[in-house]
C-alpha cells in the first residue's frame, strides 16, 4: 500500500518523489507540452534529468539554502522543474501570478526577498526590470523564452537552458553538493510560499511544508483512487494553491502526467486534444462553456436542436442516477445510451471530457442547473471546498453523494467544527506552517491547537452530514431590523443566470436590500444580436430598457427562491442597478481569482450606493478605469435604479401552498 | 457524431504527418482492407469480379495515374488510352518474350516502359501550358494507337491484329488466361491497387509531390522558390505514366485477355478515365477511388434499371448514358468542382463537429 | 506527271482543309469571346447535321424514347420539308441550344480556370452526342440539301486540256471552298461593321472593360454561340453531304484541335491557313510516307505535326505573344 | 571586413551583393537605366520611388527573374551570370510578392515547407516508400519549419488551406516561406502594400524581428515613404527607372531631387 506512512518510506520531499517516479515510472510521460504543433513530451526520467541540470545550474549561478526564487510565467514544464529545481538546492520556489501589475509584483518581490526570478519571457523580464529599486533582494533573472532577448544586458541574465547547459557541465564538481542538499530535505521544511490574493489589504506569503503537501497530496490522491495514468491539464495560475496541488503535489505523489497547454487561448483546443481524466475548474469556466454551448446550438438545424433539446431532457432525468449507479429502469438505459451515441458522446468529445474520471469544481458556488447540466452528461463533476491555508482540501464529495448546494464531507484527515457565530473551523496535517514574515496574522487565523479559521459562516446539513457554506464569516451581518444578512448567498442565486456576470449584494445595517449587477457580455450580446438590438458599448447596452427589463425578472425570482428560506428572506433585493463597466482585477475590484473586494467598490462606488437608497430612480456618475495597458481613464454614466418586488417569507407561503 | 477525438493527441511529427490522423479514420481504412482481403475473395463470383470489381480496381490505378499527372501537377492530359495502351503491349511482348520471368515483373517493367515513352510525350509541356498541353496529349493518344495497329511486331504478326495474353500463374494460381478464377484477377488488381494508391500517397505527401502542386498552383512562383519545372513536371509525366502503364497491362492481360487497340484504348479510354478524376475529385487519392467506382457502377446500374427493369432497348440506354454522364461532369464542375472527394471530407467534417453546426 | 498528280493530291488536301478550317473557325469565335476552348464544336456539327436530316425525312424527335417509354411507335410524320426551309429551322435550334448552353453552362462557370471551362465542353459534348442519338437515332443518315456532287467535269476537261492531265477534283470541295470564304468574309464583316461586332470583340480583348461600358456579356455569348452553332452547321451539311452524317463526323473536331495549334486560338486567319496547311500535309505525308509505314497516318500526322510546331511556336501561328510576370 | 554596428547594436557586415550599371529593357521601353548600388550583410536594404518608378523590375532582376541587358550583378563577391530564377533561389535568394504568390491549394504548413524544398534531396524511390531518408527529412525540416511558425506567431492557422487566408495573414505566411529557405538574402516586394495601420506595425515588428534574430539581410521595395525610414539602413530611391538618391534615410530625406520626385506624384 504506497500511501502508507510516506515519512518512513524516505519520501519527504518533491525531490525524493522525482527521485521516486523516476525509477518506479521511468517510462511513462511526466510533463507534456504544446509546443511546435506537437505535444512534446518528458518521461519521468527525462523529466528528472532535466530538473537536476537546472538545480546544478542553480548551484552554479550561487543559489543557497533557505533562498527564494520567485517564478512568474504561464504553466510550462520548464517553470515547474525551476520550483522543484529550487527545492533541491533546499530553496524554497514562490511562484507568482504572471498577469500581476509592476505594483503587486514589486511587493511580493520585496516581501519574499527572492533573490532568483525565473520570467516565462521578455514582458515578465521588463516588469521586473520596472520593479528594480522597490525589490533590492533580486539578485539574478532566468528567462524561459529567449525571445527578443538579444539585446537585454546579460551581466544578471541567464536564458534557463543556458542555466542548465551550464549545470550539466558542473556534474563533476557540483553534484555531491546538490546531493547532499536534497538528501537533507525534512518533512517540516517550507515546500512552497504560495501569496493569497488576499480580498482584502496586502498579499500574505502562505508557507507551506512538505509534510501539507504531501501529505494532502496522499490523502486527496487514495480519496479518488487517483493513479500514474491520469492525465492533468496544468492551465491555471501557478501561484494558486490548487495548481501546485494538482500539478506538482498529486502528480508527484501518483506520478501522472501533468500537459500544458500552448497558450491561453488555444487552451479549449489543447484541452479537446489532450482529453484528461483528472480536472479541476472554477464555475466560471463551466458556466462559459456551457453558455458557448447553447450559443452554438442556437445556429444548429432544426432536428440537432430538437434532438439536443429531447435528450438533454432525457440526461437530466437518468444522468445522475445513473452516474451515482442508482437503479435505472432498462428502457431509460437504452434511451439514455442512444442520447451518448448521439448527443452526451459528441459534446463531451468537442469538450474534451470524454475521459474525466474525478472533475471538481471550487472557489465559488455553482448554479444547480450548470452543475447538473455537466453530471446529467455523464461527467463525473464534484465539490470541494478548500483554501490555501489547508493546502486546499478542507471537505470534498465523495462519489455517489454529489449535490450542488453542499460542498461535501471532511477530506480524510481533516477534523471540522463550527464556532458558534456560525464560522467554520477546521485542524488537519494539510494546515500552514505560518505566513511568512508575519506572526500577528499567522496568529489570528490559527490558534494553539492548530486550528483554523475559514472566514466562512456554514453549517452541517441534518442527515448527510454534508457541509454548506452560507457566506464569508465577516460578511454575514445583521440588517438594521436584526434579520440575518447573507450577500453571497443571493450574489451566487444571481449569478446562477447566464446573463448575470457579477452581482454586489448590500444591506448590512439597512432596513432592505440592494445590488449592482454585472451583465454577461457574451450571453446578452448574443441575445441582444439575435433580437436584432444594436449597441455600441457594454456600457450601452448594459443601460438598454429590455436588459433591465430581463435582469428585473432575474433578481424577482431570485428574491422568490430566497423568501423561502426563513433564515434568509430577508436578503431580498428591493431596487438594483446595472453597473456601467465590468467589475476588474486591475481597477482593485476584484481579486485576480475574480473575487469581488466588497469594501473597495463600497467606498468606490458610495454615490450609487447612495442613490439605491436615497429613492432616486436614475444617477449619473464618473468612474476611473485603468485600460490593459496600463493607462488609465474615466468614463461617466447615467444609470437607471429599477425597483424589484419582493415576497413575504416562507411559513405564509407554505400555508397558502398547504 | 461517430468522432471521439478527445485523448487521440500527437506527440512526434511522424503521428502528425501519418495518412490517417484521426484514430477513427485509420480504424474504418484498416477495416475496409481487412474485408476487401479476407472476406471478398472468398465471396467474389464471376460476375462481380468481372463487372464490377476488377474494372474498378484498374480504373481505380489508372485514374491515380492521371490524377498525379493533372490533379497534383496541373497537366491536363488526354493520352491516358495511349499510355495505357502502352503498358498493355509492353506486358504482352514481356510475356512472350521472357516466359521465365514472373508476371510481377512483368507488369512493372511494362509500367517502366510506359514511363519512359510517358517523359517522351511530356517534353511539350515544359514550353506549353493548359489545354495547348492537352492537345498536344492528342498526339500521343492518336499516334501510339496507330503505331500499335500498323506496326505488327506489336501484336506479333498475329493475323486479327489483336493481342492475346497467354497463362500465367503466381504461387500455381493462374492470373491471366482464360483459366484465371475470378477471386485470382480480383486478388491481383487489389494488390497492385493497395501498393500504388500507398506509393501514390507518400510521393503526393514528400517533397516531390509539393513540387507537383506548387507547379500547379502557380508555377512562376514554384520556380521563384526554386523549383526546377523540368524535373518537376516529366517526373509528374513519368510517375503518371507509370501507374496508368500497369493499369494498361492489367486491364489487358487480367481483364480483357484480348485486346486490339482502337477499341480497347481508343480516345474515349482517355475520356473515361479524365471524367473519374473530376467527378472523383482533382487531386486526391480517395477521388481517384471515388471516380472510378462512379463511373464503373453508373452503366451497371442504368444497364440494370433501363434495360433489365424497365426492358429499353441496349442501344437507347447507352444513349442515355452519354448524356447522363455529360451533363454530370457538367454538374460536377458547377456544383463541386472537387468532386466526390470535396463532398466526402465536408460530410466528415460535419460529423466531426456535431452536434454543432460549426 | 508525278507532279501533277501530287499537285492534284495537294489540290484535295487543300478542299479537305477547308474543312477543318470552317470547325476551327467555330472554335476560334467562341474563344476569342468567351475564352472557351470549346470541345464541343465537333458535336454541335454533328447535331445540326442530325437535327437538319431529321427535320428534313420529318423524322419525330425522341422517337426512340416514346417508343421505349410510352409504346408509342411514330417513327415519322410523314412529311418532308425542303433543304432551305430545314436548315433555317435548324439554324433557330441551333440559337436555342446556344442558349440553353449559355443558361446552363457557361453562366455558372464565369471566371473559373480555362481548362475547368474545357473540360465542362468536354462533358457538354457527350451530352449532346448523347441527345442527337436519342432525338434521332444513332444510324448513318443520308444528308443532300442539294449541293452538287461528283467530279467536276468542267475542271477536269479544263486542266486536261490545259495541262494534258485532268484533275480529279470533287464538285462538292468546290462549292465548300466557295461558301467557306463566303462565311469568313460575312464573319469578318460582321465583326468589323457592325455595332454586335464591336462589342464582340471588346468582350474578347478584355470581359471587365466590356462589361464596364455596358455590354452584355450573356448576349454576346449567346450570339457567339449561335454563330458558332451556324457555323458547325454549315460545317455539318458540307462533312453530312460528303460522308453520310455518323458519329465520325464529330471526330473532324478533333482535327480541328492541331489546327488551331497552328492557326493560334485567337485567330481566324490563322484557323483557315492552319486549316489548309494540315489538310495539305495530311494528304502529302500519306501520299509520300504513307505507304512505308503502313498507312493511315492522317489519324496522328495532324497532331504531332502541331506538336512539334507548338515545341518551337507555342502561341500558333498568328496567336499573341504570352509575355509571363510576377 | 569592413564591420559596423547599428546604434541598436546589430552588425552589417561586407557587401554581399553588388549591382553595376544595370539596365533593363522591354522591347523598347527601358525600365532601368544604368542603375549601381550594393547591399551589404546584415543590413535591412530599401528601394523607394513612385509608382512605376521601376522598383518592381529591379528587385525582379536581383531575383533573376529578368535578366538585365547590360551590367553585371556579383553575389559574394562572384559575378552572376544569367541563370533560370530556380538557379538564384538556390543560391539563397529568397522573396515574396506584391501581389501574393502563395500556393492556394495547399495548407499553410505545406506552403512554408515548399520553401524548404531546395534542402530536401531524398531520392525518390526512399520517397514512394516513405522509408529512410524520405520520412527523416521531412520531420527535421518540419521542426525548422515550426520553429518559423512560432516565431511569426501563425500557430493556430498552421493547417488551414492558405486560400481561406485574410490578407495581412497571407502575407505573413508567404514571409514565412521565404524565411524557410533560410536565405542569405531576403527580397520583400512592398511588404505593406495594402495593409492596414495594424497590419503594417505588425509586418514591420516581423521584418526587424527577423533582421535581428536571424541576421537575415533583407532588400524591400516600398512606395511608402514612411515605414521604409523608420525600417532600413540604407535606401535606394528610383525614379522613372534612375536612381536619384542612396543613403540612410535621413540623408535621402533632405535629398532635392527626391522631394521633388515625391511631391510630383500625387500621394499614393
Amino acid at each position: 500500500m504506497q500511501n502508507a506512512e510516506a515519512a518512513q518510506a524516505g519520501l519527504q520531499s518533491i525531490p525524493a518523489l522525482l527521485a521516486r517516479n523516476a525509477v518506479r515510472f521511468g517510462g511513462r510521460p511526466a510533463y507534456r507540452e504544446k509546443e511546435f504543433g506537437i505535444w512534446q513530451s518528458w518521461t519521468w526520467a527525462e523529466a528528472a534529468t532535466e530538473i537536476r541540470a537546472l538545480a546544478l545550474g542553480f548551484l552554479v549561478l550561487g543559489l543557497n539554502r533557505g533562498d527564494r526564487v520567485a517564478i512568474v510565467g504561464r504553466n510550462r514544464p520548464a517553470h515547474y522543474w525551476a520550483m522543484v529545481a529550487a527545492q533541491m538546492c533546499g530553496a524554497v520556489p514562490v511562484p507568482l501570478y504572471q498577469d500581476a501589475v509592476a505594483e503587486e509584483m514589486a511587493y511580493v518581490l520585496h516581501h519574499c526577498g527572492a533573490r532568483f526570478v525565473v520570467c516565462g519571457d521578455q514582458e515578465q523580464v521588463d516588469k521586473v526590470l520596472e520593479v528594480g529599486e522597490r525589490a533590492p533582494s533580486v539578485e539574478h533573472i532566468v528567462y524561459t523564452d529567449k525571445r527578443g532577448m538579444r539585446k537585454y544586458d546579460h551581466s544578471h541574465m541567464n536564458a534557463l537552458a543556458d542555466v542548465q547547459a551550464e549545470g550539466r557541465a558542473a556534474e563533476q564538481r557540483l553534484g555531491a553538493e546538490l546531493d547532499s542538499r536534497t538528501a537533507v530535505l525534512g518533512y517540516d521544511d517550507t515546500c512552497v510560499m504560495l501569496y493569497t490574493s488576499g480580498t482584502t489589504g496586502k498579499p500574505k506569503g502562505v508557507v507551506l511544508s512538505n509534510r501539507n503537501i504531501i501529505e494532502t497530496a496522499k490523502n486527496s490522491a487514495a480519496f479518488d483512487h487517483l493513479t500514474e495514468r491520469e492525465e492533468v491539464l496544468a492551465y491555471l495560475p501557478m501561484a494558486w494553491v490548487g495548481d501546485f496541488i494538482f500539478s506538482v503535489g498529486q502528480a508527484y505523489w501518483a506520478g501522472f502526467t501533468v500537459n500544458c497547454p500552448e497558450s491561453a487561448h488555444t487552451m479549449m483546443t489543447d484541452m479537446r486534444e489532450i482529453g484528461p481524466t483528472y480536472f479541476f475548474a472554477p464555475p466560471r469556466v463551466f458556466e462559459g462553456q456551457l453558455t458557448s454551448v447553447m450559443i452554438r446550438m442556437e445556429d444548429a438545424g432544426r432536428l440537432k436542436r430538437w434532438l439536443f433539446r429531447h435528450f438533454m431532457a432525457v440526461a437530466r432525468r437518468v444522468g445522475p442516477a445513473l452516474l451515482d449507479g442508482k437503479p435505472v429502469g432498462l428502457l431509460d438505459r437504452l434511451h439514455h445510451a442512444l442520447g451518448n451515441v448521439l448527443i452526451y458522446g459528441p459534446l463531451k468529445n468537442t469538450l474534451g471530457y470524454s475521459r474525466i474520471r474525478v472533475g471538481y469544481t471550487a472557489g465559488e458556488a455553482i448554479g444547480p442547473e450548470i452543475f447538473d447540466f455537466y453530471r446529467s452528461l455523464g461527467i463525473n463533476l464534484k465539490q470541494l471546498y478548500g483554501q490555501t491555508e489547508a493546502s486546499v482540501f478542507i471537505t470534498q464529495q465523495p462519489d455517489g453523494q454529489v449535490r450542488s448546494d453542499t460542498v461535501g464531507v471532511p477530506s480524510p484527515g481533516v477534523e471540522l467544527r463550527i464556532a458558534p457565530s456560525g464560522e467554520v473551523f477546521y485542524r488537519s496535517p494539510g494546515v500552514f506552517v505560518e505566513y511568512y514574515n508575519n506572526p500577528e496574522s499567522t496568529a489570528s487565523t490559527k490558534d494553539a491547537e492548530g486550528w483554523v479559521a475559514t472566514g466562512d459562516a456554514g453549517f452541517f446539513e441534518e442527515g448527510s452530514g454534508h457541509l454548506r457554506i452560507i457566506d464569508r464569516a465577516k460578511d454575514v451581518g445583521r440588517m438594521a431590523d436584526g434579520r440575518m444578512f447573507a450577500p453571497k448567498y443571493v450574489e451566487n442565486k444571481l449569478k446562477f443566470y447566464p446573463n448575470i456576470l457579477e452581482a454586489v449584494v448590500f444591506g448590512a445595517g439597512r432596513d432592505m436590500c440592494t445590488a449592482f449587477i454585472n451583465i454577461d457580455l457574451t450571453a446578452v450580446g448574443n441575445w441582444a444580436e439575435r433580437n436584432n438590438i444594436a449597441y455600441a458599448s457594454y456600457q450601452e447596452l448594459a443601460g438598454h430598457p429590455q436588459v433591465y427589463a430581463t435582469i428585473k425578472e432575474h433578481v424577482e425570482a431570485v428574491n422568490d427562491s430566497v423568501a423561502r428560506d426563513p433564515m434568509l428572506s430577508g436578503c431580498q433585493i428591493s431596487r438594483f442597478l446595472v453597473l456601467h463597466k465590468e467589475l476588474d482585477p486591475d481597477d482593485g475590484e476584484m481579486t485576480r481569482t475574480r473575487k469581488v473586494r466588497r469594501n473597495i467598490i463600497a467606498e468606490k462606488y458610495a454615490d450609487l450606493i447612495d442613490a439605491l437608497y436615497d429613492g432616486r430612480d436614475t444617477v449619473s456618475t464618473r468612474t476611473e478605469v485603468t485600460y490593459e495597458d496600463g493607462r488609465k481613464g474615466e468614463i461617466r454614466a447615467t444609470l437607471k435604479i429599477e425597483s424589484a418586488r419582493t415576497f413575504p417569507t416562507a411559513q405564509s407561503q407554505k400555508v397558502a401552498a398547504e | 457524431m461517430l468522432y471521439r477525438e478527445a485523448g487521440d493527441f500527437k506527440t512526434s511529427y511522424r503521428d502528425d504527418g501519418q495518412t490517417f490522423p484521426i484514430r477513427l479514420d485509420r480504424w474504418g481504412y484498416y477495416a475496409i482492407l481487412a474485408v476487401a482481403f479476407l472476406v471478398v475473395p472468398l465471396v467474389i463470383d464471376s460476375y462481380w469480379a468481372n463487372a464490377v470489381l476488377v474494372p474498378f480496381l484498374i480504373y481505380a490505378i489508372a485514374a491515380i495515374g492521371l490524377n498525379i499527372l493533372t490533379g497534383y501537377a496541373g497537366q491536363v492530359s488526354l493520352g491516358t488510352g495511349g499510355f495505357m495502351a502502352v503498358g498493355a503491349y509492353a506486358v504482352y511482348k514481356l510475356m512472350i518474350a521472357l516466359p521465365a520471368v514472373p508476371i510481377i515483373i512483368h507488369i512493372l517493367l511494362a509500367g517502366a516502359i510506359t514511363a519512359v515513352v510517358g517523359v517522351l510525350f511530356g517534353l511539350p509541356s515544359l514550353r506549353i501550358k493548359g489545354f495547348y498541353l492537352a492537345v498536344a496529349t492528342l498526339a500521343a493518344q492518336f499516334f501510339l494507337v496507330w503505331l500499335f495497329n500498323k506496326v505488327p511486331w506489336f501484336y506479333n504478326y498475329s493475323a486479327s491484329g489483336q493481342i492475346n495474353a497467354p497463362e500465367r500463374t503466381i504461387l500455381g494460381w493462374a492470373v491471366t488466361g482464360p483459366a484465371t478464377t475470378a477471386s485470382a484477377k480480383y486478388l491481383i488488381c487489389l494488390v497492385f491497387a493497395v501498393v500504388l494508391a500507398w506509393v501514390a500517397r507518400n510521393l503526393t505527401r514528400g517533397s516531390v509531390g509539393r513540387k507537383w502542386m506548387a507547379i500547379r498552383d502557380m508555377d512562376i512562383a514554384a520556380e521563384i522558390i526554386g523549383v526546377n519545372p523540368l524535373t518537376a513536371k516529366l517526373s509528374a509525366f513519368a510517375v503518371s505514366s507509370f501507374f496508368v502503364g500497369i493499369a494498361g497491362a492489367l486491364l489487358f492481360a487480367v481483364y480483357l485477355g484480348a485486346a486490339e487497340a482502337t477499341e480497347a484504348f481508343g480516345i474515349n479510354k482517355s475520356f473515361l478515365v479524365l471524367f473519374m478524376i473530376i467527378i472523383g475529385g482533382l487531386g486526391s487519392i480517395f477521388g481517384s477511388f471515388a471516380g472510378a467506382a462512379f463511373l464503373v457502377l453508373l452503366p451497371v446500374f442504368l444497364k440494370n434499371l433501363l434495360v433489365v427493369q424497365l426492358g429499353w432497348p441496349t442501344d437507347l440506354a447507352a444513349h442515355l448514358e452519354l448524356m447522363i454522364v455529360g451533363a454530370l461532369i457538367v454538374f460536377f464542375l458547377i456544383v463541386e468542382p472537387h468532386g466526390l472527394a470535396r463532398l466526402w471530407q465536408l460530410a466528415k467534417e460535419k460529423l466531426r463537429l456535431w452536434p454543432f453546426p460549426h | 506527271m508525278e507532279f501533277l498528280y501530287a499537285s492534284e493530291i495537294l489540290l484535295n488536301g487543300l478542299m479537305a482543309g477547308v474543312m477543318y478550317s470552317l470547325v476551327a473557325l467555330g472554335f476560334v469565335l467562341i474563344y476569342k469571346a468567351s475564352g472557351v476552348f470549346n470541345y464541343a464544336q465537333g458535336v454541335l456539327a454533328l447535331f445540326a447535321a442530325m437535327t437538319l436530316v431529321g427535320i428534313m425525312e420529318g423524322r419525330v424527335p425522341f422517337a426512340h424514347l416514346l417508343g421505349a417509354v410510352f409504346g408509342i411507335h411514330v417513327s415519322s410524320f410523314g412529311w418532308t420539308v425542303p433543304g432551305a426551309v430545314a436548315i433555317l429551322l435548324t439554324a433557330l435550334v441551333m440559337v436555342g441550344v446556344a442558349i440553353a448552353i449559355e443558361k446552363l453552362v457557361l453562366k455558372h462557370l464565369v471566371g473559373q480556370e480555362p481548362i475547368i471551362l474545357f473540360m465542362a465542353t468536354i462533358g457538354l459534348a457527350w451530352f449532346l452526342e448523347g441527345l442527337g442519338d436519342v432525338m434521332w437515332g444513332a444510324d448513318v443518315k443520308v444528308l443532300d440539301v442539294g449541293l452538287p456532287q461528283g467530279i467536276s467535269e468542267t475542271v477536269e476537261t479544263l486542266t486536261n486540256d490545259w495541262l494534258g492531265y485532268g484533275f480529279f477534283i470533287d464538285r462538292l470541295d468546290i462549292w465548300a471552298a466557295m461558301i467557306a470564304a463566303v462565311l469568313v468574309a460575312a464573319l469578318v464583316g460582321f465583326s468589323q461593321y457592325t455595332k454586335q461586332g464591336r462589342a464582340m470583340r471588346a468582350v474578347a480583348d478584355d470581359h471587365q472593360a466590356a462589361l464596364s461600358v455596358g455590354i452584355s456579356l450573356q448576349f454576346i455569348w449567346i450570339m457567339v454561340w449561335s454563330i458558332a452553332g451556324f457555323v458547325a452547321l454549315v460545317a455539318g451539311i458540307m462533312w453530312g453531304t460528303k460522308s453520310g452524317v455518323q458519329f465520325s463526323l464529330s471526330l473532324i473536331a478533333l482535327k480541328a484541335l492541331p489546327v488551331l495549334m497552328l492557326g493560334g486560338f485567337t485567330s481566324i486567319p490563322g484557323a483557315i491557313v492552319g486549316g489548309l496547311i494540315i489538310g495539305m500535309g495530311e494528304k502529302l505525308f500519306e501520299y509520300f510516307i504513307g505507304p512505308m509505314v503502313g498507312g493511315a497516318t492522317e489519324n496522328w500526322f495532324a497532331y504531332v505535326l502541331a506538336l512539334i510546331f507548338l515545341v518551337f511556336r507555342p502561341q500558333g501561328l498568328f496567336g499573341e505573344r504570352i509575355i509571363e510576370r510576377v | 571586413m569592413t564591420e559596423e554596428l547599428t546604434p541598436d547594436g546589430r552588425r552589417i557586415g561586407d557587401v554581399l551583393m553588388d549591382l553595376k550599371n544595370i539596365t533593363l529593357r522591354f522591347g523598347g521601353v527601358t525600365a532601368i537605366k544604368d542603375i549601381s548600388f550594393n547591399i551589404r550583410e546584415g543590413e535591412i536594404r530599401a528601394i523607394i520611388g513612385p509608382n512605376g518608378a521601376g522598383k518592381s523590375s529591379m528587385l525582379n532582376v536581383i531575383s533573376g527573374f529578368y535578366v538585365p541587358q547590360e551590367g553585371e550583378i556579383r553575389f559574394r563577391g562572384e559575378r552572376r551570370g544569367p541563370m533560370r530564377p530556380y538557379e538564384v533561389a538556390r543560391l539563397g535568394i529568397a522573396r515574396t510578392f506584391q501581389n501574393i504568390a502563395l500556393f492556394d491549394g495547399m495548407s499553410v504548413l505545406d506552403n512554408i515547407m515548399t520553401g524548404r524544398l531546395n534542402m530536401m534531396k531524398a531520392p525518390i524511390w526512399s520517397q514512394a516508400l516513405w522509408w529512410g531518408r524520405a520520412e527523416r527529412e521531412e520531420v527535421e525540416n518540419r521542426e525548422q519549419v515550426e520553429k518559423i511558425i512560432d516565431f511569426l506567431e501563425i500557430q493556430n492557422i498552421r493547417k488551414t488551406p492558405v486560400g481561406r487566408l485574410p490578407y495581412g495573414l497571407k502575407k505573413r505566411v508567404e514571409l514565412a516561406r521565404a524565411l524557410a529557405a533560410e536565405p542569405k538574402i531576403l527580397l520583400l516586394d512592398e511588404p505593406m502594400a495594402g495593409m492596414n495601420v495594424e497590419e503594417k506595425e505588425d509586418m514591420c515588428r516581423f521584418i526587424l524581428d527577423v533582421n535581428d534574430e536571424f541576421g537575415t539581410t533583407i532588400a524591400l521595395i516600398e512606395h511608402d515613404m514612411g515605414v521604409v525610414m523608420d525600417l532600413s539602413d540604407r535606401v535606394v530611391v528610383m525614379d522613372y527607372g534612375r536612381k536619384i538618391g542612396d543613403g540612410t534615410p535621413d540623408e535621402v530625406r533632405n535629398n532635392p531631387e527626391v522631394i521633388s520626385a515625391y511631391l510630383g506624384v500625387a500621394h499614393e
